[in-house]
């Protein structure tokens, strides 16, 4: 038998360069300890900083800071599972046309930017994204292996 | 915190080998264009990246990747990687850019397969 | 005449390794916003940094972060002015009992630790620390130089 | 926020210059703890730390410093610093370093002041 862990962190970021490090290390932090495997770290990592450097790059607000909270669970029941929440008091944007623009595997010409809600898609279980006109919030979950015994 | 890349080359005749260590952000990503030029400039037509030491990159540092290959190809050259996470090489093809370059597991295969010449 | 600056900024960072330098950033940022020198910049930076490094090394709590906040004002009536207070919700500690057992310059054997106080009364107008049982908060007052015209 | 310390070392006969570039940290004062111990091995005798690109120090990296200087003085050599920023400078004197290692301003005195012979 191991315990149920339970694990729940926010934090207030300032919007500076290379602050995407500090999340990897406390995403990554938490997921160890919701035993998520190695890959499954990493792609957390990848999706998390994706997620912060578009609020630093796109959101343009005043309030130069990143909202994150994590809460993670993780049980004899179930897979571990890791939330993660990104804000950012910016702009906002339309998913729906950011999503129509994104980037496509062109043969010959791969377009320089675009990526970064299909890298989050790809990594996470699922991601949703609520933005407005007063910021915006990435909302992620990851589901780990269940526990081998 | 402290995640800086450093790049190191190992020069093999017309070939080069590129280690990088730490994150490829658009720093990152500007260093490893740079270095990959000036490479370029002095006659490298082929040039492979071991990114051993690397264990996170992002969108942009990749695109900036892309544009390396890029130039590359513009002069008949060429670019692979080797040495990728697993994650990373999952980024790389959702990012198309598995495409435009090789990719070796290993740098003995990729040193191999791309008949890169001993150290010069 | 120049306009009165006003500014304020809470953060809350997780205790990792050299999470100090996000914070030298911030300060650093807000104090040249109010019109502070280089030197005076510099020396925040350092007093923050060591008030970090403590909370990150003596701390030793469960709720793995520091809280920072910042306030800053700055008009043609008066001297820049930066506050810092740097909280963890750590065991704390006496800082009559640190003080005394403070190191000093004694020729021939410097010792090892025992200067982050020191630096940050060196390099502040106002060190304060108000510590418990439920942690410690280090407030300190930074006054630039009454601004020429 | 990468801030990872950056050693370079220029050897002058049985001298050496030691240029640090970024946060003089733990890591960081370890990182030129173990150079300067590898140049003390090897016969160095007069060391030049130049941190003209360190903009930010902290107590613990200074007494792996502070260290370095006692190791150097049970060997009979000598540790100097130059091309310190002013704080830096004032963090020095704070915690008694500037009893212990000449400080100079540019490395031009330094050189001429410590007769440091032309890179050999
Ligand atoms: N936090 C945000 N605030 C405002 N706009 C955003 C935010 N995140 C994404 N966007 C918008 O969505 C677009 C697509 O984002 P993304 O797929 O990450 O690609 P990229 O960032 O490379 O442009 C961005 O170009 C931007 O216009
Ligand atoms: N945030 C803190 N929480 C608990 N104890 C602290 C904290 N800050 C300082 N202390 C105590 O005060 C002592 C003196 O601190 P300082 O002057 O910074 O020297 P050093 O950190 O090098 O020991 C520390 O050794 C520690 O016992």
């Amino acid at each position: 038998m191991t315990e149920a862990v339970e694990r729940q962190m926010e934090l207030t970021l300032p919007m500076i360069e290379d602050i995407e490090i500090a999340v990897v290390k406390t995403a990554s932090d938490l997921a160890r300890e919701l035993g998520m495997s190695g890959d499954q770290i990493d792609e957390i990592a990848h999706a998390v900083v994706e997620a912060c450097i578009n609020a630093r790059e796109h959101a343009c607000c005043d309030d130069q800071r990143i909202y994150l909270r994590f809460a993670g669970t993780s049980s004899d029941e179930g897979k571990p599972k890791l939330e993660i929440w990104v804000t950012d008091h910016g702009r906002g944007f339309d998913p729906e046309t950011a999503k129509a623009h994104r980037q496509h595997r062109s043969p010959g010409s791969p377009r320089k930017r675009g990526w970064g809600l299909q890298i989050m898609e790809a990594h996470m279980d699922r991601v949703d994204i609520e933005s407005g006109p007063s910021g915006t919030t990435i909302h992620m979950v990851k589901y780990g292996e269940r526990r081998e015994r | 915190m402290t995640e800086d890349l450093k790049v190191a080359v190992q020069r093999r005749g017309d070939a080069a080998i590129l280690y990088t260590k730490g994150y490829i952000n658009n720093l990152g990503g500007e260093e490893i264009a740079n270095r990959a030029y000036e490479l370029m400039d002095d006659g490298v037509r082929m040039l492979l990246l071991n990114l051993r030491e690397t264990k996170i990159v992002n969108s942009i540092g990749i695109s900036i990747l892309i544009e390396v290959i890029e130039k590359m190809a513009e002069r008949d050259g060429k670019i692979a990687f080797c040495c990728l996470t697993p994650v990373i090489q999952k980024t790389f093809q959702i990012m198309g850019l598995a495409q435009y370059a090789q990719i070796f597991t290993d740098e003995e295969n990729a040193v191999r397969e791309l008949n890169l010449t001993a150290s010069a």
